[in-house]
């Protein structure tokens, strides 16, 4: 298969020491061995995500998800850009959708966006990793490069909803989305069966201002994935694999409970799988260290 | 006439020939049954075996034949001889089928299928070919009442079909309620605004057609006769009464707005509290330009209430949902909207109704700004520069009161049914009803009504159903309906009058028995004049003369035989089913003496429902008793209490009589036949005690169609019963 | 059959539901020849799969047995089963029908004995029960199916099946090599029929109906509740035959929904409505029925049963949408929502639910005439040089009563057709 | 800015209904709501609140403005789309509930201290600055924004989740010195501020 080029759109929170870094690393190692070459957008900028409503207002939202558009289309022309971040991918696709959909919405952003001398073309396409995993691959190409199974280890798949939800992956329904199911599948795991949890909201954006309501949410979906029989929790968003990860030993300690349920990436599932290191995969960066992953990589 | 000759088919196909000695049948055709001819066939369905069947009549002049094979409707295109009269003996479905298996089962089976072939034998021998009503009323016209959408609609396709009509409308001028509208809701997409009504443009067709003759200014003085010879006097406002002769009628005489003074509470009667109609009238007056109030101010606000005084359940107001109402409103607001966006418009209703399509319209109302609040109006009062609505918010639920220039009440259609014939003549209601028909019929003078005034149908597979043959309701008399509907409804009755001028004039039956060519005929030398026959009929066919005789109309007539079974001295009979094609059928029967214990159970089954119910038990190998005999009949109306004591008398040991389900909502197509036959059943109570018999030997059942295995349950549980009580006393009497 | 026994006098009536079965026997019955061709082995249609209809509690059957009898016994009618309408061409008072005829493998000399489906051993699901039960490879359709005839199931074609049911045939009804058959008739007029089908409830991703054994549709509840159905008119859930005394109706199930069908289908409210006043047959006060709703459409004087419903102590209405449907271990559906209505969250178990599911036009899926004009859900219009008529649920989602009214008029518009026809044949010469 | 503020608004007429059509982010769906309630059902906080999205929707066209701007509910979006991809009628119920409660918080009619508003504030001051996400600055000023003793406590209660990121290099403690921003940072401080500017002057809101 040729090389593949995508105009990558990494987000805030996949920057080096940043939140979801692991994830990046992740995602470089599977590109790799995929032949994907992500070329970050030059200067990209926050997607203001969801919770930028407030202060933020509609336009300057979409003028600076505008802004990355612009650039994309000027650096990297002809390229697709590639989110792995489930909030940027939103924000930036919903900012795309309502600018195809309104020329007073696409004047105004491109008179903003000539403040800084820069115009959007409305050419660019905005997707999602997992999108271009499952479309520009599929299964079946994705099994081609595996050289380890992870079989044995149970995966809870947690899609959560950016990713599901208004767009959804590859048409897939919203309230039994099956692609990391098929993902884990693919790489010889075992996904669990009627995880019920599966697209529960995780509060991510809330976790800060809205504490325990957040917390509540994470709980159901960690026990859940244990009443499953899952090992280990495996999602698409960073907003969720940090949520759901971090706050599990605050909860143990406010609830008493036992969670110690590790959160992964479809990511660095596949880089286990095609025979990435420990530190390829960014399993080293696990607050809840994923064991199992790790005894794979040095199988 | 050709001579009658008789022959007996007997099949031994779909196991026939393994479970039943067809030799011994054929013994019994021949010697019992009397049958010139008689032969067997291992697969009579087959073409050859009709090719058989269809040699005899042509060739040897059989003019009467017994199928003695599978139920009378299987096979029917098979077993299709148009020419001859035909009984059909049930040996499968009814015999082989239901009937236990096994050798020690063999003798009842057999004489289970003897029995059905004597039966047939037996009624053969009373049938003749029905020849139609020699009575043919040949006149096609077609009087449609009412000149407003329904009416214009009905005339209009009528004679694009190309039959003349005539159409009489009281007022001096056609349209009715739709030439009152501004705007009607929109038919078809897109549902986005008011249409116009095109009332101006039918009317003008109408009256220019040249199959078509208007009367304005007109009512029915009086209508007589029958599908194909009506003859009614149409009297005009000035006195002037001129005669016309019609073939069909339909009714569309419409409705009337439900009177909002009768709504106090919701502000009838106050100013600017008006009536959907009401607000037509401002919506006209001002001809696209913002409504302004009677009192001249352009209206700012404005609030629909929905279901005024309609969906009532305390007994004050109509029960009944109009239907068009919401739609109604939907489009009055927008009146408001597209005229000045910034009118308050609030549509309160409890359960917003715009199914199929009206949805489409509900959304674009939404889009245009209009307010739909789930909400019940307590109180609507006179307030400073316009009204006060008191008001429950149920989806915030709380009490609310808001100002408003203006109050459209959604009041109801209440039909123009005429008289409610049903009412007794002391009732002081009915004095005041004014007929629309004029029917001079012995029953009533206007169409029988079904409920809340309501000219409808009783059957949801048959809107059309009527009860007074060859004259259609149509339009809001019928049903409360909104305009599409109406017209709808208008193109359907037409057709439905067509049917019925085309049946008259062959003189054959209308619908359900549609194209049966048997009619009703009496010998009225017996006739005792008990006017049971005139009054038990379920269509109003039978007036009566001077002399008090019951005057037939054959064309009204539906073939029911509700007339044969209520008739004491059994005068009245059909050509092909009469009290004796049944009479013979269970005198036939071999009844076994009294220490045989071998009961004879006589079921008489309504053909619809009752009887297919028992056809379907045999598909379905529910195993029955053999002591069973069935006989189908059209309607247990039909049935004539002579059949009951005829069987007793002659040794049965009980009999069952399966109808349909009578009451409120009766499931009997032909309107009372279970219900008269149960009532007259309950009369038979003394007659048992006079024989000296228990009254369990004649039993009622009401049977649907889907009771294939409570029939099989009914019929062992029945007999079951038989067996307890005892062998009846009457054998060997008869 | 040839093209010849039809002519511009003919009116072709496509589906031989109630609509379909109406229209041509009216229009029969007024002396006009008329084809019905239905694509299912037997005439019928939906309602035949009903067990009763609202507001009467009257059996479809029962107004079944009545038209099959008129039917039986008009010679101007005749009825293609098994048959579909590829193409038509032409135009008002003169089309060109092209008819495709798949093979039934059983012949005129079937005598419904029932032999052949006693000889086979494979089965399929029933599509008569909307597979809620089995049924064998050579099988009739229902107890009421027309023509009363066995029906080979295509797929036993080339199996030691269907030579058994060769051979338990006495009379050689069964006839292994039909082929299937394209014929082409002409034509005056045509009226649609085609009815309706259920929307894929398993589309409704928040109830669930893929995922839970429990979550059954309003078509599939009235099998449950017929006699002739997969539990002998037992109420039992699915799951495990356990009797279902609590029951769900979600309304709206596909219907008044952008992500769905766009248009309200009519007859849902009704038919809840009915349906749980089977529950209360079954089981007396002894069970409980929640009609989830956003408005009651019991539209004219069906506002009567609604009121009587309101009176029956075991049923109670929540104004509601219901959110999602989760599952517990005993197989029991939890409903999530809001009570609207002043505001009540609820999370309420039921034994079973029943998604009173949307009505979508049949055709939708199969190609139309190009000259036919549809609206927005796919709903018939009828043709644009108006030869050519829409009728009962093919035109809009209609209940029965309306679907015949609706009929009944089709078929008048369709005479007038032919009569134009006529009338030009004649002035032409 | 906002004389809409001073009105008295009178029950279910269009004035509100109108503001917020011309006010708040995709407000013009608000009519278009049909009370089926499913967007309240859906919503994973809807214990946690007073007003669901169909009962705001409600509220709007009866009038009750003061209520609706001062409610706490559509703070408690998570943006999770549920009501989005449920909702009958296709209202974007996502973005309503973040406008109405942008709207109401640029009146300055938001519940004061309404802990998600702070922090929505706090997050796109924090990205605004710098055109990216400072983490460990946002959630130092979370931590902090009710003071320094109570900012102590809630970092020292969450200090072994934040020495665990630091560890899993998930957080940099030198991002407080400054951490990742934009080379063309003035460019996208003019986009924002003439974004803001077209805006508030197409709502009036200046």
């Amino acid at each position: 298969m040729a090389k593949k080029e995508y105009a990558f759109y990494p987000g805030c929170s996949s920057q080096l020491k940043a939140s979801a870094s692991n994830y990046l690393t992740s995602v470089s190692s599977m590109c790799k061995t995929l032949d994907v070459k992500l070329t970050e957008i030059p200067d990209w900028n926050c997607c203001g995500a969801s919770i930028g409503y407030a202060e933020g207002g509609e336009l300057p939202r979409i003028a600076i998800n505008a802004r990355n558009f612009a650039l994309a289309e000027t650096h990297l022309p002809g390229q697709d850009i590639v989110a792995t971040c489930a909030a940027c991918w939103l924000g930036a696709r919903e900012s795309k959708d309502r600018l195809d959909a309104s020329s007073t919405l696409m004047k105004e952003t491109n008179e903003a966006l000539a403040a800084a001398g820069l115009h959007y073309k409305a050419e660019v396409k905005i997707r999602h990793m997992v999108e271009v995993l499952i479309e520009d691959f599929g299964y079946d190409e994705l099994k081609k490069p595996m050289k380890k199974s992870l079989e044995g280890v149970k995966f809870a798949g947690y899609v959560g909803c950016q990713t599901n939800r208004p767009f959804g992956i590859d048409g897939e329904s919203f309230e039994n989305p099956k692609y990391l199911d098929k993902l884990v599948e693919t790489l010889g795991g075992e996904p669990v069966e009627h995880y019920d949890q599966k697209v529960t909201c995780c509060g991510g954006a809330l976790a800060f201002s809205e504490p325990e309501k957040s917390q509540k949410q994470i709980r159901d979906i960690v026990e859940s994935a244990y009443d499953h029989g899952a090992e280990m929790i495996v999602t698409p968003c960073p907003l969720c694999q940090a949520n759901v990860e971090v706050y599990q030993s605050e909860i143990n300690k406010k609830q008493g409970t036992q969670f110690n349920m590790p959160v992964l990436y479809y990511s660095q599932l596949m880089t286990v799988a095609y025979g990435g290191s420990m530190k390829d995969a960014g399993l080293d960066g696990q607050l809840i260290r994923a064991e199992k992953l790790e005894v794979i990589t040095k199988k | 006439m050709a001579e009658m000759k008789t022959a007996a088919y007997i099949c031994a196909g779909c196991g026939l020939g393994d479970k039943l000695d067809i030799a011994q049948m054929e013994k019994i055709a021949q010697k019992e049954g009397k049958m010139q001819l008689v032969r067997r066939h291992d697969f009579l369905c087959s073409t050859e075996g009709v090719e058989l069947i269809r040699k005899d009549i042509a060739t040897e002049g059989v003019s009467h034949v017994v199928i003695a094979a599978c139920s009378r409707r299987a096979k029917t295109e098979a077993f299709d001889f148009p020419t001859v009269a035909m009984s059909r003996a049930n040996l499968r479905e009814g015999v082989i089928w239901v009937v236990a298996e096994g050798e020690a089962h063999d003798e009842v089976r057999q004489e289970m299928a003897n029995d059905y072939l004597r039966m047939g034998c037996a009624e053969l021998k009373k049938m003749k070919l029905p020849e139609g009503n020699p009575n043919k009323a040949g006149n096609k016209r077609i009087l449609v009442v009412g000149g407003g959408m329904a009416g214009m609609t009905a005339a209009l396709e009528s004679a694009e079909t190309g039959y003349e009509v005539v159409l009489v409308e009281k007022a001096g001028q056609l349209g009715g309620w739709a030439a009152r509208l501004w705007r009607r809701v929109p038919f078809k997409q897109p549902y986005d605004k008011p249409q116009e009504t095109g009332a101006a443009q039918l009317a003008a067709k109408v009256s220019g057609h040249p199959k078509i003759r208007v009367h304005l200014n007109s009512t029915l003085a009086e209508t007589s006769g029958a599908p194909g010879r009506f003859k009614v006097q149409i009297a005009q406002e000035s006195g002037a009464v001129s005669e016309e002769e019609v073939g069909a009628i339909i009714q569309a005489s419409g409705f009337s707005s439900y009177d909002p003074a009768r709504l106090p509470e919701l502000g009838g009667g106050l100013a600017n509290v008006i009536d959907q109609a009401g607000l037509e009238d401002l919506a006209s007056s001002a001809n696209g330009a913002p409504i302004k109030r009677s009192d001249g101010r352009e209206v700012k606000s404005v609030v629909f209430v929905q279901c005024a005084g309609q969906r009532d359940d305390t007994g004050t107001h109509l029960s009944y949902c109009s239907g068009h109402c919401c739609a109604t409103s939907i489009k009055q607001a927008m009146y408001f909207k597209d005229a000045n966006p910034d009118v308050d418009t609030v549509i309160m209703y409890t359960d917003l109704r715009v199914p199929g399509m009206g949805e489409d319209f509900y959304r674009s109302a939404q889009e245009k700004g209009v307010i739909f609040t789930k909400g019940k109006v307590a109180k609507v009062e006179s307030a400073t520069d316009g009204l006060k609505v008191n008001f429950r918010d149920l989806i915030l639920d709380e009490d609310v009161a808001i100002e408003t220039d203006l109050v459209v009440l959604a009041t109801g259609q209440v039909p123009n049914s005429g008289v409610n014939i049903d009412l007794p003549d002391e009732d002081e209601g009915k004095a005041k009803q004014v007929s629309i028909l004029n029917l001079n019929y012995r029953q009533g003078k206007d169409l029988p009504q079904l409920v809340h005034g309501l000219a409808d149908s009783h059957f949801i597979c048959f809107p059309y159903e009527t009860r007074r043959t060859g004259i259609y309701a149509a339009g809001p008399v019928r049903r409360p309906m909104d305009m599409l509907q109406a017209t709808e409804d208008a193109a359907g009755a037409a057709l439905k009058a067509i049917q019925a001028v085309e049946n008259a004039d062959a003189g054959r039956a209308a619908h359900p028995r549609v194209g049966d060519l048997s009619y009703p005929i009496v010998r009225l030398e017996g006739c005792t004049q008990c006017k049971r026959c005139t009054v038990e009929c379920p269509f109003g066919a039978i007036d009566e003369d001077e002399r008090r005789f019951p005057v037939f109309n054959e064309s009204r007539c539906r073939r029911c035989g509700t007339c044969m079974g209520a008739c004491p001295v059994r005068v009245i009979s059909f050509e092909n089913y009469s009290v004796d094609t049944v009479g013979n059928q269970i005198k036939a029967v071999d009844i076994p003496d009294e220490f045989s214990e071998r009961p004879r159970i006589l079921i008489l089954a309504c053909e619809n429902d009752a009887y297919p119910a028992l056809d379907m038990a045999g598909l379905a190998h529910h195993v029955y008793s053999a002591f069973v005999r069935a006989i189908p009949v059209r309607c247990l109306g039909s049935v004539n209490a002579i059949w009951i004591t005829d069987a007793l008398n002659s040794g049965y040991d009980g009999v069952m009589m399966m109808g349909c389900k009578h009451g409120d909502n009766y499931q009997c197509h032909f309107v009372k036949g279970s219900e008269l036959a149960n009532y007259r059943m309950s009369k038979i109570d003394d007659t048992l005690k006079q024989l000296g018999l228990e009254v369990e030997r004649v039993a009622s059942y009401e049977v649907a169609i889907t009771d294939n295995a409570r029939v099989a349950a009914l019929i062992n549980d029945y007999v079951a019963k038989i067996v307890e009580i005892g062998m009846s006393p009457m054998k060997g009497f008869g | 059959m040839t093209a010849s026994i039809a002519t511009s006098q003919t009116i072709l009536v496509v589906g031989g539901g109630i609509s379909g079965m109406s229209a041509a026997l009216e229009a029969a019955e007024c002396g006009k020849q008329v084809i019905l061709v239905e694509k299912s082995p037997t005439l019928g249609g939906r309602t035949a799969l009903l067990y009763r209809y609202f507001p009467k509690m009257c059996h479809p059957t029962c107004g079944l047995e009545i038209n099959l009898k008129r039917l039986k016994g008009n010679r101007r009618l005749r009825v293609l089963t098994q048959a579909e309408v590829t193409s038509v061409s032409g135009r008002s008072g003169d089309y060109k029908v092209t008819l495709k005829l798949s093979p039934r493998y059983v012949n005129e000399n079937c005598t419904a004995c029932g032999e052949c489906a006693k000889a086979v051993s494979g089965q399929i699901p029933n599509p008569y029960d909307y597979g809620l039960s089995e049924t064998k490879l050579a099988y009739l359709p229902h107890a009421m199916a027309y023509p009363q005839r066995y029906v080979l199931d295509s797929s036993i074609i080339g199996t030691a099946d269907a030579e058994k049911a060769r051979e338990a045939c006495k009379y050689g009804a069964i006839d292994l090599g039909m082929k299937e058959e394209t014929v082409e008739i002409k034509v005056g007029s045509v009226i649609w029929a085609t009815g309706w089908k259920p929307y894929d409830a398993a589309k409704i991703q928040p109830y669930g109906y893929d995922r839970f054994a429990n979550v059954i549709t309003s078509v599939e509840f009235e099998r449950l509740a017929d006699s002739h159905g997969p539990t002998g008119g037992k109420l039992l859930r699915p799951s495990d035959g356990q009797a279902a005394k609590n029951i769900a109706f979600i309304q709206c199930a596909g219907s008044r929904d952008e992500n769905h069908l766009r248009h309200c289908s009519r007859i849902c409210c009704m038919a809840s409505l009915k349906q749980t006043q089977y529950v209360r047959e079954a089981y007396g006060e002894d069970c409980k029925s929640s009609v989830y709703y956003i408005d009651i459409r019991a539209i004219d004087r069906f506002e009567d049963f609604y009121q009587k419903v309101q009176q029956d102590p075991t049923v109670r209405f929540v104004k509601s949408k219901v959110a999602s449907i989760t599952q517990n271990d005993a197989g029991s559906l939890i409903l999530h929502g809001v009570d609207t209505e002043g505001y009540h969250r609820y999370a309420a178990e039921h034994d079973l639910v029943v998604l009173a599911i949307g009505m979508e036009p049949e055709s939708n899926g199969i190609k139309l005439p190009d000259d036919m004009v549809i609206d927005s859900s796919g709903f018939i219009e009828g043709s644009k040089d108006g030869g050519q008529f829409a009728a009962g649920a093919a035109a809009s989602p209609t209940d029965v009563n309306r679907s015949v009214q609706s009929a009944t008029a089709a078929a008048l518009r369709a005479i007038q057709v032919v009569h134009r026809t006529a009338a030009t044949e004649t002035a032409n010469g | 800015m906002s004389d809409h503020n001073s009105q008295a608004v009178a029950r279910y007429r269009n004035n509100f209904l109108k503001e917020v059509e011309e006010r708040v982010e995709e407000g013009e769906w608000v009519k278009m709501c049909m009370q089926c309630g499913v967007c309240a059902g859906s919503c994973p906080f809807g214990a946690h609140w007073q007003h669901s999205p169909q009962k705001l929707f409600m509220m709007i066209r009866a009038g009750k403005r003061e209520e609706v701007l001062t409610s706490d509910s559509m703070w408690m979006c998570t943006s999770c789309y549920n009501c989005v991809v449920r909702c009958p009628r296709q209202l974007p119920i996502t973005h309503i509930m973040h406008g109405l409660a942008s709207y109401a918080h640029r009146l300055g009619i938001a519940p004061k201290g309404q802990p998600t508003r702070e922090f929505a504030k706090i997050f796109w001051d924090n990205l605004a600055k710098k055109g990216r996400v400072n983490e460990l600055k946002l959630t130092l000023s979370l931590y902090f924004k009710d003071g320094l003793v109570s900012g102590i406590k809630t970092a020292m209660g969450m200090q072994s989740i934040g020495l665990g990121m630091v560890k899993a290099k998930r957080l940099n403690p030198m991002e407080i010195f400054g951490g990742h921003g934009l080379k063309d940072l003035k460019g996208f401080h003019a986009i924002l501020a003439k974004a803001r500017e077209i805006e508030d002057k197409r709502k009036g809101l200046t």
